[in-house]
């Protein structure tokens, strides 16, 4: 990892360079956005506004923030449980977010779906899926449709390591790679399943990258902690896809610093495995990046202040916002809009 | 008219939406190149070329995937799983994902879908090829669920399920593939949740679905010519959404309710439907609903022993005359 | 006598299994040294050591057919799938493997297992991880299905769960995982197929399963001392074997049946239960059964809504106190 | 394939060689078995005498015949639908199989199951399973307990080509793998899945083996239509499997020289293909080896009269032999024998 990240920073020699400073910042103040928010939401949970479970991201905020900055409009996301930061990656209003995750009116569903199911159409996030490997073949179809229709928009589908060994992952890759559908595969790997480690429930050391070939696809294992390197890793899938030359497998070596779900302390964690990846803290490295290019410590710090008060004020539009009110409760669950399933 | 078969017909109600509307496109195992295991997709291929009838590998869950993906963003996928019993292996998608993803997301995401099956048994094909799983789908909330008994049924509910804003599952039964019946020149349009009367009676309502269509209705004939018992019997048709107007209104005239469902016993949609007469028109029954079903059993391969399992005419007949005391 | 939580009492019953018989293996996902997700599977692990309890990967289609194969030739497997709405993705196995091949082999296969699984909302986890699908299971010929309501009920049910040569699906309630209740020392074996008056009364019957049960019974409370009505309440425990004896024995007493189904509506499995009073106890009735259940929807997450979806104690009550014309 | 087989001939130099002369008249005899039962088995399709479905292996017996020729009493078989060779090779009564196809009542399964569900468990065979996938989990499962429990038996699912596109196929590699379980997956790769090439459906050229390498596991191509080939990779497979050295995934290339199932002609097929593969015929083959090796012409004959013989006098027996009774309709449901689902 330390090689390929070394790489990296040889290649960027200027704010100039394929990246530049805009979408940099833009990467920064997305990751920023995804610790703040998910930060925020675990306060909540504490303070018992928060209900239900939640996954948060923490640690993993370049993977989410790198394949969305180099996305365009049109641009499909498909997110799992572990979809907050996919989805605010894409441009959701963070209390569309924490509005859902808090069960209230103003949420993203309206405290239909809850944390697991973040959907916004309107931002491409074309939903979060909380069967371990469902979305998988379902990004498929949504790129078949773009291949059908000659349309040139990506679709991509994030999950985990662990959800390598599912059915639906296989079928799904085989599927795209034999359709050669305009679809990129994004494993997170953060070295564990639910609180078990993946290297004890796979026969092969990267769950994703080592199976690629199985699809007839180059084995792809990037540094997740660093933005740039996904996102330009995101910019060539995404051409390939869009050139019409079939999907991608991406593995991405990341981390969650919290525990899989609010209700796990993640004490099954080795010691100083913990500490070892905060020392490779996406914001953190990102930040110094930003810093090897030029860009002035007020900047990153406006940035910050900006994100931060951003987050009170949706935290407190949330908290001032209702519950769904009661005749939501039965709606849409056919397209006329109701329930009726009989005359 | 045409006399037509119901394979036909299920040929000529997809020919006939996909003609309508580019957007509606087909895909499942075998189906294009090779015309179906069943022959009830030949000539789709040839007609609308590659691109739109698709054979996909032996990937019942990225069938399923891959169509939801698609209806979500624009296109009409007709999805076929080969035999229903295969409905276990891609089951997370009808019951978890194209059922739910438009109320989680409350209304944001559509899923104009069919999945058409071939359902049911009386062909051999033992017990893992042969069941009748309407209720493994009505009993999720969020789909339609129709189960056509003839070839015109087929052309005017698949056009129906096809226009559909909603998943459909779409029961073919394997054993009137090769049946015939007269169907009108020209595009049929059907509409799901009506049931219909094809036999009216005053006696007692028998509800049906699929084979078990014509096998109520030499039931009926039997029970009238030899015991003088007048049977209205309904169509089903779709269990979802549920003409139940049609069905009480039957009960409410002939106050004696019998159910034939091909599925074993345990919470079928005979089931569901007694119970709902039951409480909706309970002083209207002159005597107990019942409920004649294929014993609580998977169905055996033998000749001989899966016509003993499944609800015959004489088993229906007899079962009616029995409680009707005549 | 001990205070035990529902929790504990899986555990218990698991560990009193495995004492018992070197046979009985446990598996499933994050289910041994991480003690499970419900932790309810905390401290086998280190009793019984890695290779009698075992994680595996995310592969749900693996741990049923794994099960299978071992029950299938000489070990009494229990298998974790973790939610209950996850039998979707390895339902084959349920509906199709489990339950059929005994019969398709003319009983040379024998398939002793156990899969316990986490069932049931209320714990505002959303429309993929709350489901009640008891009825999934009880409409599949070959399976058994329990669903224990105590943790007495829990312990004595699983080992009658272990002990049976059938697989038998064991639907452990996760809003009840915290409650607590009596339990006695020692070994507790109980039966399946037997259905628990829990409460006796005269005027109504109430069946109820799992989390419902307690709602029943505080709704008969609520019945007595509001309104002056005596219902009786049956908690079913085993939907299959199902214990007609008793319920339609409740019936003959009391003339008036009430199902509180934490399922959606349709072909729940109340249907199934008043469609055999409806048959067999029709003239027993003095008024029309009624099914209380969650409506048709699929489940939302949040907590002021599930709230309402769910059957309540008050819902429950009106509804009966309504029907009863009090 | 040509340069397989070459090879084996090559180091194939007498009677003596490490298969012998009595394994090999065994291997042919099951080969002939097979092929002379299926033949039966479609005759009388023709007169209506066999009923359902049915799907043969005629063209495919070598693999059949080389994997249980190297099993030992106590290993397992898993089949499919096409099972009846695998079914006929342990040993099975011709009468039995022949029965069950008629649905009779002296049938293996007196009618219940049918061709597709053929299950002998005397003679270790597990059970053929209709569901595409569904017995490779179950074959682990089978494996497991040979692990739990000491034993030195071997678990063997045969599957076909198409099956390795199918969730179940991944989860069970996986599995079978990370729990070192002494499971021999053998894919019998006939180039179709149904009617459809299985290139046209698959990323990559050797469906099985191009994937071994997702689940640790070597790449095994072989001739599948050279039995002794077969019987050795089968033999060092088991070997692996009982001396604790986990699973095998081998890839057999084979034909099937009649359609997929009963009712089907298999026009689809390239011209000229049959007539390769029949050139291939794994019978044929064999009874040249056997001459190579020595063995006369007379010896061969009478292994051939005898087989026919037996299928004949089966034949006869299935025909004179009443359908099952009434009585079993409902029997063995439960294991209490009955079907009873309430008291
Ligand atoms: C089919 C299915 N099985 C199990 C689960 C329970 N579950 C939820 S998340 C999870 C772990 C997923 O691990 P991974 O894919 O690595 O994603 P991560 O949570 O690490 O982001 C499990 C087992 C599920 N939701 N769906
Ligand atoms: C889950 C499932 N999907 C589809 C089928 C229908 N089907 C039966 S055999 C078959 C083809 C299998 O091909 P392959 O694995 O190559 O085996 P072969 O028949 O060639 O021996 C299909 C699609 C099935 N039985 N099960
Ligand atoms: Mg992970
Ligand atoms: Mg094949």
């Amino acid at each position: 990892m330390a090689k390929i990240e070394d790489r990296t920073l040889a290649s960027n020699t200027g704010g100039n360079d394929d990246i530049g400073e805009e979408k940099r910042l833009s990467m920064y103040r997305t990751q920023v956005v995804i610790r703040e928010a998910e930060q925020r939401a675990f306060d909540l949970f504490l303070q018992n506004l928060v209900k239900g479970t939640s996954h948060l991201s923490i640690g993993q905020e370049a993977v989410a923030a790198g394949f969305a900055t180099a996305m365009r409009p049109g641009d499909l996301s498909f997110c799992t449980y572990r979809g907050h930061a996919h989805t605010l990656a894409r441009g959701v209003p963070i209390a569309k977010v924490l509005g859902e995750l808090m069960q209230r009116d103003i949420g993203l569903m309206r405290g239909k779906g809850g944390s697991m199911h973040l959907t916004s159409v309107d931002h491409g996030v074309m939903g979060s899926y909380a069967i371990v490997g469902a979305h998988l073949p379902i990004a498929c179809g949504a790129a078949w449709r773009a291949q059908y229709k000659g349309r040139k928009d990506v679709s991509v589908c994030f999950f985990g390591d662990g959800t390598t060994n599912i059915g639906a992952f296989h079928e799904a890759l085989n599927f795209a790679a034999v359709w050669k559908l305009p679809v990129v595969f994004v494993c997170e790997n953060n070295l564990y399943m639910e609180y078990t480690p993946i290297g004890d429930v796979t026969a092969v050391p990267h769950p994703a990258a080592d199976r690629a070939a199985s699809y007839g696809l180059p084995r792809t294992v990037i540094d997740g902690n660093d933005a740039d390197v996904v996102y330009r890793t995101a910019m060539s899938a995404y051409d390939k896809a869009r050139a019409g030359g079939g999907p991608s497998l991406i593995e991405c070596l990341t981390y969650r610093h919290s525990g899989h779900s609010r209700a796990d302390p993640a004490k099954y964690r080795p010691e100083g495995e913990l500490e070892k990846w905060k020392g490779r803290d996406p914001i953190r490295l990102y930040r110094e990046r930003l810093k090897q290019f030029g860009i002035g410590e007020d900047v990153i710090v406006r940035i910050e202040t900006d994100v931060k008060r951003r987050v009170d004020e949706a935290t407190e539009q949330c908290k001032a916002a209702p519950p769904p009110p009661a005749d939501i409760l039965t709606t849409d669950v056919y397209a006329d809009g109701g329930f009726a399933w009989r005359n | 008219m045409a006399e037509l078969t119901y394979r036909d017909a299920v040929i000529r109600g997809i020919a006939q939406e996909m003609t309508r509307d580019p957007d509606v496109v087909f895909l499942g195992e075998d189906v294009g190149k090779p015309g179906g295991v069943f022959k009830a997709t030949v000539g789709l291929y040839e007609q609308f070329g590659p691109v739109r009838v698709r054979d996909t590998p032996i990937s019942e869950q990225a069938i399923l995937g891959a169509a939801m993906g698609a209806a979500m963003t624009g296109l009409k996928p007709i999805a076929e799983i080969m035999f229903s019993d295969f409905i276990a292996v891609c089951f997370d998608y009808i019951a978890n994902e194209f059922a739910k993803t438009r109320y989680m997301t409350n209304g944001q995401v559509k899923i104009p879908l069919v999945v058409r099956t071939g359902n049911g048994g009386g062909v051999r094909f033992g017990a893992q090829h042969s069941q009748s799983v309407e209720n493994w789908c009505m009993m999720i909330p969020g789909l339609k669920v129709v189960a056509p008994s003839s070839p015109r049924d087929v052309i005017g509910l698949m056009a129906a399920a096809v226009r559909d804003p909603n998943p459909v599952i779409f029961f073919e039964h394997k054993a009137l593939y090769p049946t015939k019946g007269d169907v009108p020149d020209g595009e049929i349009v059907d509409t799901l949740g009506s049931a219909k009367i094809v036999r009216p009676g005053k006696d007692a309502t028998i509800l049906a679905l699929a084979l078990m269509v014509p096998r109520a209705l030499a039931a009926a004939d039997k029970l009238k010519s030899e015991h003088g018992i007048d049977c209205e019997v309904v169509d089903v048709r779709s269990l979802v959404p549920l003409d139940t107007q049609t069905i009480l209104g039957s009960v409410a005239r002939t106050h004696r309710l019998f159910t034939v469902e091909e599925n074993p016993r345990l919470c079928g949609w005979g089931a569901e439907l007694v119970s709902i007469v039951a409480d909706e028109a309970f002083y209207d029954l002159d005597g107990p609903p019942v409920r004649i079903t294929t014993p609580h059993i998977p169905l055996p391969a033998s000749d001989a022993l899966e016509d003993m399992a499944l609800p015959s005419v004489e088993r229906i007949a007899e079962r009616v005359r029995r409680s009707l005391g005549a």
